[in-house]
């Protein structure tokens, strides 16, 4: 079996679908692997690493040739076009934001598999790109933040007087704000964190993170992990909650999502210009419409004195380890689906049946198709 | 009995029990069962009691077999509980 | 009696001071067995010496008929089978007791024909009490323990209102045997009644209590000695005797408390097993606990220990405390390294995060597939708060939510200590059969509480 | 005697023994010294019932008389004073118990003219001589104490040859003691030689310690009691004596070990003073050490306590240890706070950075000014490893080179603690007279290493 | 004195020995003083030997004024001695 | 006495002389406080703080009624041209590198003091602000570098696979060198340093760092806590110790300095040649020529695949803290020097010796004069 790597295309994106270490470990399980010239060079992953690990370094035409394509972000139409009918492709897809892709890959036959659709199970983790990704993300959101700050985070008593330590506002303890909690953390900000699932608060506190309690607010309903929708009641409480708690942030970051939907605003115009001057907020949710009112989808921009950032591709900016890690989860999930020989899955399978999205033809992914209302 | 004699007994029991108290305070919860039974084996102290009880002359009286049966027991009970501690105070030394 | 004998007693007396105190300390207990026997020797050897030469022979067959049986058992008995064995020696020693004062007692009403004074009468009935009961109940305990009765608590109703019933007749019946010494009927019924009371005593307490239960009737046999000794006017018996009730008493309490126990709760019967705190729904996982000082001593002893921590370390904010359980550990030159599970936790990394503000260094956290074979051949495995990344149920149960996902093979090690609040679950909401496994023992407590506990107690051993 | 009085002779030697159990910890000691001289009331009673009636106008005038006397002196004494008092307390004790056995000796020899058996004569020998050692031995020790004599060792060629000879003069006297006992020169000699031995005991000895030797010396009056106890063939007096006795050589090896001294070299004497370990240059700091049980009992009893870290605890990393100290201190709900100079260590906000990796939250970190004025109601102020930024010469000295820095006001509080390996300098090179104030005490030793340890202690103590 | 009656109390003294020596383990160093103190007061117990010195008819001999000589020097240090220790063991309850 | 606070004019400098913490209490020991409009803004500190705290906020001109203007930066000519004769000034001067400068104050018999040349002795510490302001840049480099790297900092174990932690290689454990330490540790990195002074090594380890000792090398001289000239014998067994360790670094932050001197150059274009891609070098030294052979002043380039820093003024990025910092520095100073009467202070004593460096038309500095060769 033929595997494909192509070079990202969409903006702002350095990662590459399979690293030099991981064709290592296909080549050692008899896989072929046609990798585009240039495709590593923004995560540092020259050609010559991928050539040394077995690879194949081709041109973008050559990579088509391959029975399965590997990438980061959804194929291109025009890539699509260039495919090998019949074969199949695996990479991000967020396949109910994309009829006209599924259209074109049933068109051209070709099976295709999402990562962000690997369903969140145990056994599944090591696939589980979207919590590999989210991770790096929450390190880099406070990164990006606390250096846009104009003061320090840790609490410092100098001879020339004390410089109070930075207060960081979090929303949402999911796998990004965890680690976002724990890396504010450890660079010394006082870290405080609000969510809708209850049972974050004993995470967040696990990482010396204060929990905001959203007082008396029922509701919440949690699905496998996931937010579902939240009632107003508690929506309104927060909002008071956070109201409060907004004007005395340095750094505010957000990473509220809910799956399949926008994302909810939680920080809005208003509650901006009470903040301080100088003060930023990392908007991690702009990608799905953003959980703060005014920022904006991958631009830095500064409104009423806060400093909003809108980069929506985070991982991205750690492409070593974005790629590295993108590379394992991704190759499991070939692992699993297939051998050296080609594709050997079930699709009544838990994981199979979770990532397949177009097969024969046709568009079969359960969750896609109740959104798309197909 | 005189009261004198009976009270030096009592003096001796009451130094001794308190004895006994202090002696056990912090054991380590392996050697429970090693010194549960090396003191089982004092308890055999009894064996002096049937000593005494045995001494009796001529097989007749019941106080004879009385004390023959008591020293059989008495002594498993030591030696058995002597021997039994000093195999497991054995194991215990480190590898 | 010659004073020589005399002085002889007290130097068994002392000699069992010396071997109980040496006991109870780990690198002098054999010392002190070996002293108390020296005692006990001595002892022997100066009675020998009071006595009649002629009846030399029955005393030396009974001597070694006993000695040939004790030695005989002592050497043969399993190691497993080592508190058994004590129960039986231990009712050997309480039947003797009550031998001897019986003997003691037709001496006088029939063969002297003297009267017994009150010390003398009340000592031999304290003799038959205790050492009936000693008897009767380290029997019932010997059969519990190997099985030739069930090891469930045995319960009727009316058990109490018996037990009372009993109590006062052999009060009232003791009146009797002191009035009306020459008929033996009286000091008949009274063993009788003895002996039924230690089996009362003993059935309704489960198989798991036993050990508690033995070291209490082993307090009982002291005190039926030193009553002996109050038979005989003997002060040997009564110094052995009552250090060995006093100890003994105190032994018990330790044992309970090591065992989360309170002495009248196990007394009382029928609290039995020890926690099998199942779940509802599965089969019933049977699990043996540990105390905080017995974890300390099998750290103290083990030559190379792995730490997994899991979640509940992080919700514990035990990191800091495992470093100093490190540093106890290194001290003793003990190999200590950290088996991290990449999904412990509750994101990526955590464990990490938490170890680094422990300063624990990055050399001794090893990844899982690095660590995963070095499990069998550790001596300790200490799981901290963690719990479905060591879940075998991974490798076995393909009906499991976790079924795939790779463990760490905690459960390959020689012993296993696990410290949670409870037998609560993980994130998987699943039951952990490694609990229930042979070598796996639980540290009940919040984890940053107990750790701290296994470390003062490591301290104080150092 | 009646068998009444024997009993509560029994009674009250249990209440010494449970005296003496209570006397050892802290919340029960008020409780055992009351326990124990209501057994010392009991004793004395009982005593009054066995004696003629008309005896009774002497002893109670001496009992009033001597009461009094004591009740006095114990009101009156200076907190400060309370070592000596005991010593000279003691030494009555000594004089007493000797003058006891003296008593018996004539009563027998010259009043009723009975021969004194081996037993008897033994016992009043021993009672001589550990009576007359306890007296003149506490007397030096009382006037070392006081200031009466010098409290340097005083020390002469032949000290220990003279000691030998003087025992084997009391041997030999002893045995014509015996052997001639109408001859009351003899037990006059052996009064003074015993007078004698107990001056020559204690003058080598150095002051400082003196409450060594007052424990052991109020060891050997117990053992008088006891020798007066097998004179007078009475139980109370040899359990009453023999505890003493015996708790008191353990106690005076704990004190010992507790001032790092062995007691062989206490004894030996002429070590005595404690060092003022000193630098070359500059005034002599003469500096008083604490060690670790003692400075745990010291956080024990405070109710307030600000650390002050420095770059020593940088150094030592021993901020991890700091943060248990503090879990220590607040589980005794002791005031806890940390004063931050803004210079301590070697850049900006060292010290902070090192605490938060220790997970002590910002809020008990306190800038200097903000602390600056509290320091005056602080029990006590735990300096780890920090020099110049407590160091008072920057505001009495201007010649410093530190002079006019801000410092911490440490040594305002109570009591101040200091930390640090040695008397090593700091960062400024400059001595710190703080170490030398009455109210300061140096824990010396690695600050990691000796706060473990105060840790384990308070952590026993709990 | 029989040489029983000797034994009797010798194993009093043994055994009140032996609970000294474990009754004393691990004293704080605050109680060093007031323990010292308070065992000095039960050392006191001379008292009872001087007491029965002074009952001692007549004040012709030795013996009797020895014995109260004892008797008062004895009560200075059972009184003094209980009443300094109270008064230490007072200062150390917790503020 | 009436203060002048100006704007900064330089480049890239966001900081303040005073904050309006700082002019609240000059308020109090009755100063008048005279600053120019819009002179806080970059540092977060608007117009109206001043005003609230009690100073004038007034136009260009009229703050050169002052008696003394207090800087950040040294005094442009032009400035200088507008300032009362007699006058005095404060701020960082760097006089050994501005004779015109000096010429300019002495013609229009201006007072001056350098905020660089106060004396490091304990009783002066409140006023250094070498110190605050290298503490705050340290911090501020790791940030910078961390930012740039396309890799996170601390260890990792996931599901995904294991992020090995990355290497800090620092050279020069001083004020910044050390906060640099601290602050890469926080974060999770290894780090490493090396110093000239040895008594360094001990400092570096109370952080948690590792110390590289340079072997067998003696020669060192130190003087007043500043490293003067080392032995050619050092350098060279410190060059190999660098080419051997920078192989394996990820971000390297260089700080060392000679008082007076360029600083030394310690990462040679040929070191750099070795380095891994897409680590970062921070030079800390670039204002006084650089410890890398091929860093540029205020740029962020990338040579050989590796990405240069050469901010040159790191506190400036942290504006709120350092010019918090500064300005109790600087104000500590001049109450040293003066009262709301006036200057008061003795040319003689030792701080005011040390900052003095011209008066009464006069170039009176020692140091600089003998640097200057005046
Ligand atoms: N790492 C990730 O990124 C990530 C993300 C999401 C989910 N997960 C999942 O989380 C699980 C992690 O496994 P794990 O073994 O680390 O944890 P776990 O299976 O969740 O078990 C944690 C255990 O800690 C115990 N505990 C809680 N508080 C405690 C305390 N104060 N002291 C002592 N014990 C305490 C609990 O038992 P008691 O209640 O009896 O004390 C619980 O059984 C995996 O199932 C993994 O799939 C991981
Ligand atoms: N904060 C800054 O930015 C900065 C920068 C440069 C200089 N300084 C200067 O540094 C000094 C800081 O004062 P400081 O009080 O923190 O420290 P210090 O005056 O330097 O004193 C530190 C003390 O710690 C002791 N010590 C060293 N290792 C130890 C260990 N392992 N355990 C216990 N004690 C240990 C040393 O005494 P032993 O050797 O006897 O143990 C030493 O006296 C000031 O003079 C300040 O001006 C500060
Ligand atoms: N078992 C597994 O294998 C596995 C793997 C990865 C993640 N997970 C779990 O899944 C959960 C979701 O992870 P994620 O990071 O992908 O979540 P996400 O990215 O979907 O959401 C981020 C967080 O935002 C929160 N949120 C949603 N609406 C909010 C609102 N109005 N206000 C505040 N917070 C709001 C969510 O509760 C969530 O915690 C995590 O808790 C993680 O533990 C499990
Ligand atoms: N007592 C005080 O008041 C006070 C105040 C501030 C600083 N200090 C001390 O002064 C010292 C210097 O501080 P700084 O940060 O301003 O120094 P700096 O900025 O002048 O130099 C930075 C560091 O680079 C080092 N260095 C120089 N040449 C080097 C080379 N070839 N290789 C490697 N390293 C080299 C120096 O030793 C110094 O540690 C510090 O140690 C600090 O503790 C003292």
């Amino acid at each position: 079996m033929k595997i494909g790597v192509l070079k990202e295309t969409k903006e702002f994106e350095n990662r590459v679908a399979l690293s030099p270490d991981v064709v290592k470990l296909l080549k050692k399980k008899e896989f072929e692997v046609l990798v585009q010239a240039v495709a590593g060079e923004a995560s540092y992953f020259l050609d010559k690493d991928y050539t040394d690990a077995g690879a194949e370094v081709v041109s973008l035409e050559n990579v088509f040739q391959a029975d399965v394509i590997l990438k980061v972000n959804i194929l291109t139409l025009e890539e699509i076009n260039q495919m090998k009918p019949g074969s199949a492709c695996i990479s991000y897809m967020y396949a109910y934001q994309h009829p006209d892709v599924i259209e074109a890959l049933n068109k051209k036959n070709i099976t295709s598999f999402s990562m962000d659709a690997v369903p969140r199970i145990s056994r599944a983790q090591k696939m589980d790109a979207l919590s590999s990704q989210a991770n790096l993300a929450g390190y880099k959101a406070v990164l990006l933040g606390a250096n846009h700050l104009g003061k320090i985070f840790p609490l410092m008593m100098t001879a020339s007087g004390t410089i109070t330590p930075a207060k960081v506002l979090i929303f949402g303890a999911g796998v990004a704000g965890l680690q976002a909690i724990a890396t504010a953390k450890r660079l010394g900000a006082i870290v405080e964190c609000t969510d809708v699932r209850p049972e974050t608060k004993e995470q967040v506190e696990s990482l010396g993170g204060r929990f905001l309690t959203v007082e008396g607010a029922e509701g919440v309903k949690v699905e496998g992990g996931y937010a579902k929708e939240v009632s107003a009641e508690f929506l309104e409480k927060q909002q008071q909650l956070i109201r409060e708690k907004i004007k005395e942030a340095d750094l505010v970051i957000t990473t509220a999502l809910v799956m399949g939907k926008k994302s909810p605003i939680l920080v809005t115009e208003d509650m901006v210009k009470t903040m301080k001057t100088g003060s930023v907020i990392v908007d991690m949710a702009v990608e799905s419409g953003g959980n703060c009112e005014i920022s904006v989808k991958n631009e830095t921009v500064v409104k009423y004195g806060v400093t909003l950032i809108g980069e929506s591709n985070l991982p991205s900016l750690l492409p070593v380890n974005a790629s590295q890690l993108y590379a394992t989860n991704i190759s499991t999930l070939l692992l699993h689906l297939a051998n050296a020989q080609g594709f050997i899955f079930d699709p009544e399978e838990e994981i199979a049946k979770g990532v397949l999205i177009t097969q024969d033809g046709q568009l079969v992914h359960a969750f896609t198709k109740s959104i798309l209302k197909v | 009995m005189d009261t004198a004699a009976l009270l030096m007994l009592i003096y001796v029991l009451v130094l001794a029990s308190f004895l006994g108290f202090e002696l056990i305070s912090k054991v380590p919860p392996t050697l429970h069962t090693p010194l549960m039974s090396g003191s089982n084996a004092i308890s055999g102290i009894t064996i002096v009691g049937a000593l005494i009880a045995t001494n009796e002359m001529g097989f007749t009286t019941l106080s004879k077999w009385l004390g023959m049966f008591a020293l059989v027991l008495a002594t498993i009970n030591v030696v058995g509980g002597y021997a039994v501690t000093d195999r497991m105070l054995k194991m215990f030394k480190k590898k | 009696m010659s004073s020589i004998v005399q002085v002889a007693y007290l130097v068994s007396s002392i000699l069992f001071v010396m071997g109980i105190k040496f006991l109870g300390k780990t690198k002098d207990a054999r010392r002190g067995n070996f002293l108390s026997a020296i005692g006990m020797l001595i002892a022997v050897v100066a009675t020998l010496v009071t006595l009649d030469i002629l009846t030399f022979v029955e005393i030396f067959a009974c001597i070694l008929v006993g000695g040939a049986i004790g030695l005989y058992y002592a050497k043969k008995v399993e190691m497993t089978q080592i508190p058994e064995m004590v129960a039986l020696f231990n009712g050997f020693g309480g039947i003797a007791s009550l031998a001897v004062a019986l003997s003691d007692h037709f001496l006088k009403t029939e063969v002297l024909q003297v009267e017994i004074d009150t010390v003398n009468s009340v000592s031999i009935i304290a003799s038959v009490l205790i050492g009936g009961v000693t008897f009767t109940g380290s029997m019932v305990a010997w059969m519990k323990l190997n099985g030739k009765i069930s090891g469930q608590p045995i319960m009727f109703t009316g058990q109490h209102l018996l037990n009372l019933l009993l109590l006062v007749a052999f009060l009232g019946v003791a009146v009797m045997t002191y009035l009306f010494q020459i008929e033996p009927i009286y000091i008949t019924i009274l063993v009788v009644i003895a002996l039924l009371v230690g089996v009362l005593i003993v059935i309704p307490i489960g198989g798991a209590d036993m050990p508690v239960v033995i070291s209490l009737l082993n307090s009982y046999s002291g005190m039926a000695a030193c009553a002996t000794g109050f038979i005989l006017n003997n002060n040997v018996l009564i110094v052995a005797g009552s250090l060995v009730g006093a100890s003994g008493i105190i032994l018990t309490q330790i044992m309970c408390k090591a065992m989360n126990r309170s002495l009248m709760n196990v007394l009382l019967g029928g609290f039995g097993q020890t926690v099998a705190a199942g779940p509802q729904d599965g089969p019933q996982i049977v699990i043996k606990e540990v105390g905080v000082e017995e974890a300390a001593m099998l750290f103290d002893s083990a030559s190379s220990v792995i730490v997994v921590p899991g979640y509940g370390m992080a919700v514990a904010q035990a990191q800091h405390v495992i470093r100093e359980l490190m540093e106890q550990c290194e001290k003793r030159n003990i190999d200590f390294r950290f088996a991290i599970h990449p999904v412990a936790g509750r994101m990526p990394g955590h464990m990490n995060v938490l170890l680094a503000e422990a300063n624990i260094s990055y050399d001794k956290l090893i990844e899982m597939e690095a660590i995963n074979d070095d499990f069998s051949n550790t001596d300790l495995v200490f799981v901290v708060g963690a719990n479905d990344v060591v879940n075998p149920a991974a490798r076995t149960n393909p009906q499991s939510p976790i079924y795939g996902m790779p463990i760490l093979n905690a459960d390959k090690a020689r012993t296993v200590i696990v410290s949670k609040r409870s037998m609560g679950k993980g994130y998987a909401g699943i039951e952990n059969e490694l609990f229930g496994y042979p070598n796996c023992l639980m540290l009940f407590g919040d984890a940053k509480q107990t750790i701290t506990k296994v470390v003062g107690e490591m301290k104080e051993m150092a």
